[in-house]
């Protein structure tokens, strides 16, 4: 296994404490029960944001804590949800009084555990679970889809709506519309390699991706040979937009997400596709996001996530924010 | 059931995982994210680690240490599956008087009440309470009936891995595997085969007891 | 090949295009002959600052184009340095008459394009050359050592002084003493794609590391046995150390770069190894900065750089910055 | 020499880079950062396709616009000094009146020397002057010699075929391979193997008309 690492089992506590010192101007990192929360408290009658699932996936969800976006993060093990003592102690930590929202993506685990640990909470909180796969056939009668990238813009724009004074309701309203605007499809290149395991978690042929690939290199839809850019990304356009039938000339954010291994020219040169197969669409995107934010380690591949814009998503997409991954206004 | 009982069940249980880990391991890469045997095997290296601190503690203490463990320490789906099961464990009734073999499988089949409410997952969603539903229902039936307890857990051995070769070939509703469809057809649930490895092992010990 | 891409001949302007309209609040891009500018007229009286150099090092040098640091960057094909005519062009376009300073890093490819490009530019103007990579041994007799990482911190410290109506010799200067002051040192698991070249540059085992490679894959000082990352750190360190002879208790700026391939949480677990290691050498480390800088496409690994911070350039180094990939303050 | 023989030449040229590639794109792998054939190839296309623009053109502003497009279009260190080379050339006095065979040697030495100028490597640096400057000597001599010029050019094949193979057991003062020390011994210098193609195929097909 080719990492930088010491030992498996002392893998995470030694990134989080490197985290830690690393942006000790915005976040501290609390070890046993671990979680990353703001340097400075929670203002008094602002609602707190905590969100977590397995490790892995970074700068989600600790790069993400700060001004305008989480007020705390819980990482669990390597692709594994966090336990419920850790988002109690987060809620404990954070809560002014406002009250939590726990933002949770749409997976068994993190369902569970999440639930265990708000039930051990005894202030006032709700969560919403995000699920923008579109990969995944949704139906009634399964867990449903996949909470993936999208999660990231919900953070952002509900950070801000928290940030300017929203109640606990209306944090959850705004986080479930940017959650049902949004829709996400992914591909992968390469496999990663779990530090526990020290192998790939999948084989792939030299001359072949993962169709709608999940953030822990789950399978996705099909496997098939690798085509040209302009063919991969008009194949996930085509799902996304099926999926959220935005009007003509409806407004959107774009969001050319890296799942880790991806240099940025490649997730740039997928940015101007989508820009194109987009515009032939008559769709229009006012805003964008491109770089590596919700990540599976090392693999190769990409994620292309639409977000339909109304005002109030815009002017909270806008606002100032600062954390360790995302920083503009201030 | 005592203290020593759980222990000494947490090394042999440990060693059979261990010996079955490459192929766990294989079937959650397969249909879900490849962590299960090492949430597995980080659960029960902390249990016999509490070793020390539970050996002479009450019975319902030293379940509910295991419990708090067992939720803090493993994460992912069976973190809190497990939790569950312990927790309601911990909370069973006139756990200070002696636990017989009746009152360990109420215990058991208290907890797998509760981590079917905690997962919401019924018999045929391709999850570990495909195992732990019939196998518990079994418990219920031994106890209920008197039966002879060397042959209930023979037949309990036999439901549990009838049944974990019952989610090959099922679609799956709930879990990771939910996610993949039709292509989820064909593999073995990890936490079906993990359940059935640890239902296997407490059995074949307390029938050679 | 796995990655995004047309035509590999396509790839360069089709990424640049991305990049400009992802950006297109910071920075325009020009194609023929290619550059990418400040999206406003460099202020008069405020020196420009060009950099540029083969492509592949993203976000490097495009993605710090902004207020506070670069005015212009020319990117060459991948790894290739770029062609004079893409420095006139760019110097034409932002001088405002305070004069050009080009940041070019020690290679004999971009020192004979940049010298070519100045003496074909008609404006005042001056270079400066980095050359930190301590891996190399450096020697009167040739061409000495690599510009890698360091440039990052140049551009930046150099940027904010330029800003602040710094003159040309001043900004020459201060580039000169920060690149005076910094050392770095990479090692690499895997090996990078050319997107020309179709398959990996270098053949590397599976238990192998290139310690002390170069941005573009090039052989280091030894192929050696991968190791716990705690010993990389040290040799790593300790190869720096040897070089800057920091002062007991000076302050310095502790620089993680990724490669490319390599997740974030590694970086930061590199990060803390560093800091324990120079604490144990009573190195104080005054400012970070962990994250894929300076890399090589998709190549996995990881550099460090030290650089040893008087008032000066600390002062220059938290002034505000508005890129694509470095932002704060503002 | 005239835009015909320079746009002739460069088709040969090409046809004996692309059969030699995979070779020097491994050389510049070993020792460098694996571009210099894509350079030099990207050089050799853009200057065959400006056929159409220049074959009517006057031979030094052809020249010019030989040298502009090198130097705008390969980038790295080749397109910088064959740049110069030919800006070295198109600048030569007398490129109106018809350029003999000596004529063409003076310009040929003139822009190796420009080169030499421009990348201050000398003969034993490892470089593509190890093999440009010997044989720009040995055209010298030629010309001041009145040689046979068959013989010569055969005697220049020889002179560039070794000074490319003495690049091996070199140390590299100049270039990429200087930052390897030791290790770049054992290796050819790629800029001197395309550079040997490269006279190697001119002096033959001039052998030859
Ligand atoms: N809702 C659920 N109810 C019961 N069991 C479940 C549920 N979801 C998942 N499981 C079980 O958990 C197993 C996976 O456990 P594990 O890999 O440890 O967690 P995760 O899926 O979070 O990575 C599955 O194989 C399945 O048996
Ligand atoms: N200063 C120099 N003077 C002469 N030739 C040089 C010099 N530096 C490099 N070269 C030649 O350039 C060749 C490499 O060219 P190329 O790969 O195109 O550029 P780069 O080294 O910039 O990637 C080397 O093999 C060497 O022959
Ligand atoms: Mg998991
Ligand atoms: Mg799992
Ligand atoms: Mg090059
Ligand atoms: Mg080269």
């Amino acid at each position: 296994m080719k990492k930088f690492i010491n030992k498996p089992d002392d893998f995470l506590n030694e990134s989080l404490s490197g985290f830690g010192k690393a942006h000790s101007d915005i976040i501290k990192v609390s070890l046993d029960p671990s979680f990353v929360s703001r340097k400075n408290k929670t203002k008094e009658g602002k609602v707190s944001l905590i969100s977590g699932g397995g490790s892995g996936h970074e700068p989600m969800h600790g790069g993400f804590v700060g001004h305008g976006m989480l007020d705390a993060a819980c990482p669990g093990f390597v692709f594994s949800a966090p336990a419920p003592d850790q988002m109690q102690a987060a809620a404990e930590h954070v809560d002014s009084g406002a009250g939590v929202l726990f933002i949770v993506k749409n997976y068994s685990g993190d369902i569970m555990n999440f639930q265990m640990g708000a039930e051990m909470y005894s202030g006032k909180n709700a969560s919403i679970v995000t699920n923008d796969d579109v990969a995944v056939e949704d139906s009634t009668f399964t867990t449903g889809r996949r909470g993936v990238a999208a999660t990231v813009l919900v953070e952002k724009i509900v950070g801000s709506l928290a940030e300017n004074g929203g109640s606990l309701d209306e944090c959850k309203t705004l986080g479930e519309k940017v959650n049902k605007n949004a829709g996400t499809m992914g591909v992968a290149f390469t496999s990663c390699t779990v530090p526990a395991a020290g192998k790939p978690t999948f084989d792939i042929g030299d001359d072949e991706m993962e169709f709608g690939v999940g953030i822990h290199g789950e399978p996705g839809r099909k496997r098939e040979k690798i085509q040209p850019s302009k063919t991969i990304v008009g194949n996930i356009l085509d799902a996304i937009l099926d999926n959220l039938k935005p009007q003509k000339n409806e407004k959107t954010l774009l969001f050319v997400n890296g799942m880790g291994g991806t240099p940025l020219t490649e997730l740039y040169l997928v940015y101007d596709d989508a820009c194109q197969i987009l515009q032939s669409k008559g769709v229009e995107v006012t805003r964008s996001l491109v770089g590596n934010y919700c990540t599976s380690l090392e693999m190769q591949g990409s994620s292309i996530t639409i977000l339909k814009c109304d005002e109030e998503i815009l002017k909270n997409w806008d606002a100032p924010v600062h954390t360790a991954a995302m920083r503009w206004g201030m | 059931m005592s203290v020593n009982f759980l222990i000494s069940q947490a090394k042999n249980i440990q060693k059979v995982i261990d010996e079955n880990a490459p192929e766990i391991e294989t079937l959650d890469q397969n249909i879900g994210d490849g962590d299960h045997i090492f949430n597995i095997q980080r659960g029960l290296k902390l249990v016999i680690e509490l070793e020390g601190t539970i050996k002479d503690l009450p019975l319902p203490k030293a379940l509910n240490t295991i419990a708090m463990k067992v939720l803090s320490g493993i994460g992912g789906s069976s973190g809190a599956l497990f939790g569950t099961f312990f927790i309601s464990m911990a909370k069973s009734p006139d756990l200070d008087k002696d636990v017989d073999f009746n009152k360990a499988c109420e215990m058991i089949i208290g907890g797998v009440k509760a981590m079917k409410e905690r997962g919401k997952a019924d018999v045929g969603e391709k999850t570990m309470m495909d195992v732990l539903i019939p196998v518990s229902e079994k418990l219920n039936e031994i106890k209920n009936n008197n039966s002879d307890m060397k042959q209930g857990l023979n037949e309990v051995i036999k439901i549990a891995e009838d049944r974990m070769l019952s989610t090959k070939d099922m679609l799956a509703t709930k879990g990771r595997a939910s996610f993949l469809g039709e292509r989820a057809k064909g593999h073995i649930d990890p936490g079906a085969r993990s359940s059935q490895l640890i239902i296997d092992t407490i059995c074949k010990s307390v029938i050679n007891q």
